[in-house]
């Protein structure tokens, strides 16, 4: 029987893995990986819950979960070709047409 | 395993499931129209939108309703905010049909994407699930990071998007960690359920638990995000600039709203026992807001980022009417209904400000010049007095001065802020509504003090019909709210009375 | 033996995701992700919820992640190994999440004290509810209205892909 | 515990042995049947009407030079073949052979069929990424594109039949079909599953990942030797596997006729060799499709159909039974 606790840990290590991604790298196509990533760290814990408290809520959350990551995914990668066709931009400090 | 079909009612969820309709027909028609007619999209969407304004107002005063068991609800507060996020799409697909040919994006599906938008919107306004009112969140935010992106051929536009996107993916990460979190402490994800589990025999071990507090923090950050309160405001002047114009003005005022309501649900019906907490975070976030919001619109040139800054300022007044509803009678945190009304009251004033101050940029937008600079502006006060006029009664009404709707609307908000004891909160308001009059009034003296250069192109607004008239109906109604609020202060306060 | 595989997965999990997050080249990264979402797929089939297990297969390693490497490739992701591939605030960042990480980790780990809502569930109270028949029901009957706005959701993201990514809009 | 674990693993054994086996004769079964459809012999050298040409073929390949191209992707390049291989073989874990022969039976089953067969495309444009070459790239490209839509078709064109059946489970897919099989019930399910499942596979007339004449066999242009022939044995393996899902859905698994009493494994093996057969002859048969056309019967008419077959068979179903 694995306890909740490692379930809960390891979607948290996940989480901050994804997060870290997200705030360190410059490439586009990884920040949206680590986003995914991020994603995932939510399925695992949900997952864990729906376990322990003994109903499907949790998976049913999951399942749209990975449905708005299908989502986003698409519109994400969508973005980025449209950004990419007239040059190759992939590293998110080039695209500074705009300042912050 | 037997099947049991729980309520379903589409005559409660009427306005979602209308949309839905309006969306396929206008899909579906989009297959058929030429490029030419392209607005005829436009004009069939903004017909849709008002049928739905009336199914909305039928809905007004219905009581309190549930249906598809417990995930949504129908009540007065959400068809006020409804009928806000319906009167926006309606001005701004005014605004888009003569725009939309100009920035050669006047295809079907950029009305689609708006209804899309506003099936978001609408499904968050109604949320009573932390489920929908998270898959409304993501309907919603997919929605804009296409609409930001639309000029496929300007760079800022697709820039614009790629940050937004990036932005609001994460957040959305944040969020959902939040929500799972909630849901595991709690065993529920319906806000009425996790509230009673907040109040419940357990209730103080959670609420004592530090990962509700995360998870309240992951919440706050989440709704910040989205809100742009300051720290959480980095992509909002980028996302605004490169946007499309009229998908600016949509998105401050129709993405706000319906955020908002989200966040008044959430905090206020699922987690009050742990008000106290959200309180101080809300407060603190207020106060950067504000001021930051001010401070930074300040050294701007653009004037299209400029209003991008003061959106994030007028964010921060919005919360300070949510942070001022909560008072703390006696130990015990008391809700007091004022604070929201108010909030509702100054996003219609917001509304119908914010819209119009975005619409003056598309009436200046031409095909060749984009006209978003404050020096593009210079001279125009002289030569065309009435469209200097009603940008100043926008400027006015966004500053805060009498006889507008954004006076009443501030008037109101620091009001209850001072009645429920947040003076603190009232003084670094009204400093910080202070410093917003000096850029307002710049781009004023820029109009009306400065000849116009040689070099400039020569003012030529558009000659759409229906830009002009969104412009006249938008400038009377501030005018008209700024002198007799009088009634959406009523419906404001009877939208609150249901909820808490 | 459950126990042990969970160890395995985790162990999994977690190296290919960090490896994710560090690489150079983009298309490594993307099949490391792939591997990294078979573990979870492990992951959830220990939690007794196998048919979001083959959905995790499905759906993000053969529908999403293919997705992705189409982009990648079709975006010439080759010119991007050679750059810079870290922010110059990155160090900052690994500092903050590591303190981040340590503290939820004391807090998750903390075992049941930090858990004071389930004092009344034992451990092993998983009843795996997990099969799909159960699922199915849930989905189409109480989850009936999430589920609708998922669909519209989904369109919403297709047409909005292809307005964004089709080359040329004939006009 | 351990007696359970002993014989799984010989069950695992049997059937992977058996598949490879078979694998190899398939070839030999191809190139006999095209060769005899077009009017010439086929292998007849090596033993007698050429039966050992398989394991001189595999011989061959084995001692061939393995090369990998020196601008290749090292690790990527490797990993492909595998990468394909594995998937095809995977699937054979919960696919039905006889009532009591099976590796393991799981209420996903048809499912994870599904879904283990959509990760064959990664090794496929892995293989055409790490090649670093352009026709490498491109056939990669295209294989991508088909397997991802015709695997959409695939699997709406099973929900009709699932939803007779009422459960997800191999066994039980199998048993609902007793008294009648499926396809009579879905004829329009079968047809889109076979044009699918021909995509699928990459056989003719879907084999635009590999067409020779534009593309140098496309993804596996640059592999050599064993990885060769690890391409080779997964496209067989493949078409193995979808003709078992095909067998045990539509045309009633190892069930048969009662005036016959065969085993069930006998009945299976049968169907089989027939549905090969067909494989083959289409193969010898028609020509390729074109890219765009591929594409369009696809999204235009097959899925459609699809889901018209869904709508139809729940409506049939909510009125009649």
């Amino acid at each position: 029987m694995v306890p909740l606790s490692h379930y809960l840990a390891l979607g948290a290590v996940v989480f901050v893995i994804g997060a870290a991604g997200v705030l360190m790298r410059r490439n586009a196509i990884i920040i949206l990986m680590s986003i995914e990533l991020m994603l995932n760290a939510v399925n695992i814990t949900l997952v864990g819950f729906s376990r322990q408290w003994g109903d499907l809520t949790g998976q049913v959350l999951a399942i749209f979960v990975i449905t708005v990551a299908a989502a986003e995914a698409a519109v994400g990668l969508a973005i980025l070709i449209s950004l990419n066709r007239d040059r190759s931009v992939l590293n998110v400090d080039e695209v500074n047409l705009l300042k912050w | 395993m037997p099947l049991v079909i729980p309520d379903i009612s589409l005559s409660i969820a009427a306005p979602e499931v209308g949309l839905a309709i309006l969306i396929c027909v206008v899909v579906v028609a989009d297959l058929f129209t030429s490029m030419e007619n392209k607005a005829g999209m436009g004009i069939l969407s903004l017909a849709g939108v008002a049928i739905l304004g009336l199914i909305v107002l039928f809905q007004w005063g219905g009581g309190v309703r549930t249906t598809f068991s417990g995930f949504y609800i129908a009540d007065n507060f959400s068809s006020f905010v409804k009928m806000v996020v319906v009167v926006t799409t309606a001005f701004t697909i005014l605004l888009s049909l003569q725009y939309a040919k100009m920035e050669k994006i006047n295809y079907g599906e950029f009305y689609v994407m708006i209804l899309f938008a506003v099936f978001g919107m609408l499904v968050m306004a109604s949320g009573n699930d932390l489920i929908s009112i998270y898959l409304g969140l993501e309907t919603m935010s997919i929605s804009s990071y296409v609409l930001v992106s639309f000029i496929r051929h300007d760079p800022l536009s697709r820039e614009a998007g790629l940050k937004y996107f990036l932005m609001g993916a994460f957040t959305s990460g944040i969020l959902l960690y939040g929500i799972a979190l909630t849901y595991g402490l709690t065993g529920a994800t319906s806000l009425t359920e996790i509230a009673k589990a907040l109040s419940g025999l357990q209730g103080a071990a959670i609420i004592a638990d530090p990962v509700m507090v995360f998870s309240l923090i992951l919440f706050v950050a989440g709704f910040g995000f989205k809100l742009a309160l300051v720290p959480f405001h980095m992509w909002l002047p980028d996302a605004y600039t490169g946007a499309p114009t009229s998908i600016t003005a949509f998105m401050s005022v129709a993405v706000k709203m319906a955020t908002l309501a989200a966040v008044i649900r959430v905090f206020f019906i699922a987690f009050p026992a742990l008000a106290g907490k959200w309180n101080l975070l809300l407060w603190l976030l207020t106060v950067f807001t504000m001021v930051w919001g001010n401070v930074a619109a300040i050294a701007q040139t653009n004037l299209k980022r400029m209003l991008a800054y003061s959106s994030i300022a007028h964010a921060g007044y919005i919360m300070l009417g949510i942070v001022t509803t909560t008072k703390i009678v006696g130990g015990k945190v008391v809700f007091t209904p004022d604070g929201i009304s108010a909030v509702l009251f100054y996003l219609v004033a917001y509304m119908v400000t914010n819209l119009g101050a975005f619409g003056m940029l598309i009436y200046l937008c031409r095909e060749d010049f984009r006209g978003d600079n404050i020096e593009d502006w210079r001279g125009i006060g002289q030569d065309h007095p009435w469209a200097g006029m009603a940008f100043v009664v926008f400027f006015l009404s966004l500053g805060g001065f009498p006889p507008t709707a954004g006076f009443v609307g501030k008037l109101f908000l620091f009001g209850t802020a001072i009645q429920n004891e947040y003076y603190w909160l009232a003084v670094i308001g009204i400093l910080a509504s202070a410093v917003s009059i000096y850029y307002y009034f710049r781009v004023v003296m820029v109009m009306y003090m400065e000849p116009r250069g040689e070099s400039q192109p020569a003012i030529e607004f558009s000659k759409a019909p229906s830009i002009f008239v969104a412009l006249l109906v938008l400038v009377l109604a501030t005018i008209y709210l700024g002198l007799f609020p009088g009634s959406i202060i009523a419906a404001a306060k009877s939208s609150v009375a249901g909820l808490l | 033996m459950e126990l042990l595989f969970f160890y395995l997965f985790a162990a999994g999990i977690i190296g290919a995701s960090l490896l994710v997050v560090t690489r150079s080249n983009v298309i490594h990264a993307a099949l490391l992700l792939v591997l990294t979402f078979f573990f979870m797929s492990g992951v959830f089939v220990l939690a007794g919820a196998e048919f979001l297990a083959v959905v995790q297969v499905l759906l993000y390693a053969g529908g999403i992640m293919v997705l992705y490497l189409f982009s990648i490739m079709l975006m010439n992701a080759e010119v991007s190994v050679r750059l810079r591939q870290f922010h110059r605030q990155s160090f900052f960042t690994i500092v903050v999440s590591l303190i981040l990480a340590a503290e939820i980790w004391w807090k998750v780990l903390g075992g049941g004290a930090a858990y004071p809502a389930f004092k009344g569930f034992s451990w092993t109270l998983g009843t795996t509810p997990g099969n799909v028949e159960a699922l199915g029901s849930i989905l189409y009957t109480k989850y009936l209205f999430p589920f609708e706005v998922a669909s519209i959701l989904l369109l919403a993201a297709m047409i909005g892909a292809i307005v964004l990514a089709k080359r040329t809009i004939d006009r | 515990m351990i007696a359970e674990l002993i014989a799984a693993f010989l069950k695992i054994v049997l059937v992977l042995g058996t598949i490879s086996l078979v694998v190899a004769y398939l070839t030999y079964l191809e190139r006999k049947i095209i060769g005899h459809i077009q009017m010439r012999m086929g292998p007849m050298r090596v033993g007698w009407h050429g039966l050992l040409q398989p394991i001189a073929d595999g011989l061959k390949l084995f001692l061939k030079e393995d090369i990998i191209p020196s601008k290749a992707d090292k690790i990527v390049f490797v990993i492909a073949p595998i990468m394909v291989l594995v998937p095809a073989f995977v699937v054979y874990s919960v696919l039905p052979f006889d009532e009591n022969f099976y590796i393991t039976q799981v209420n996903v089953g048809l499912f994870l069929v599904l879904a283990v067969s959509s990760l064959g495309v990664f090794g496929i444009v892995m293989a055409g990424w790490a090649s670093n070459s352009k026709y490498s790239l491109l056939g990669a490209f295209r294989s991508a594109a088909q397997m991802l839509s015709y695997e959409i078709f695939l699997g709406f064109s099973l929900i009709g039949p699932l939803m007779l059946a009422g459960s997800l489970n191999f066994q039980n897919i199998v048993k609902a079909q007793s008294d009648v099989w499926f396809v009579f019930y879905q004829p329009l399910a079968f047809i889109v599953f076979f044009i699918a499942a021909l995509a699928e596979t990459n056989r003719i007339p879907f084999d635009l990942p590999e067409a020779e004449t534009e593309l140098v066999a496309g993804f596996h242009t640059e592999y050599s030797g064993m990885k060769f022939a690890f391409f080779f044995l997964a496209e067989y393996a493949n078409i193995m596997a979808v003709s078992t899902v095909c067998i045990a859905v539509f045309f009633g698994g190892w069930g048969g006729i009662d005036a016959i009493p065969l085993p069930g494994i006998v009945w299976y093996l049968l169907k089989m060799a027939v549905l090969i057969f067909v494989f083959i002859w289409i193969r010898a048969t028609l020509p390729r499709y074109r890219y765009d056309q591929l594409m369009r019967v696809g999204w235009k008419f097959m899925f459609p159909l699809a889901i018209l077959n869904i709508f139809v068979t729940g409506l049939v179903k909510f009125l009649f039974l």
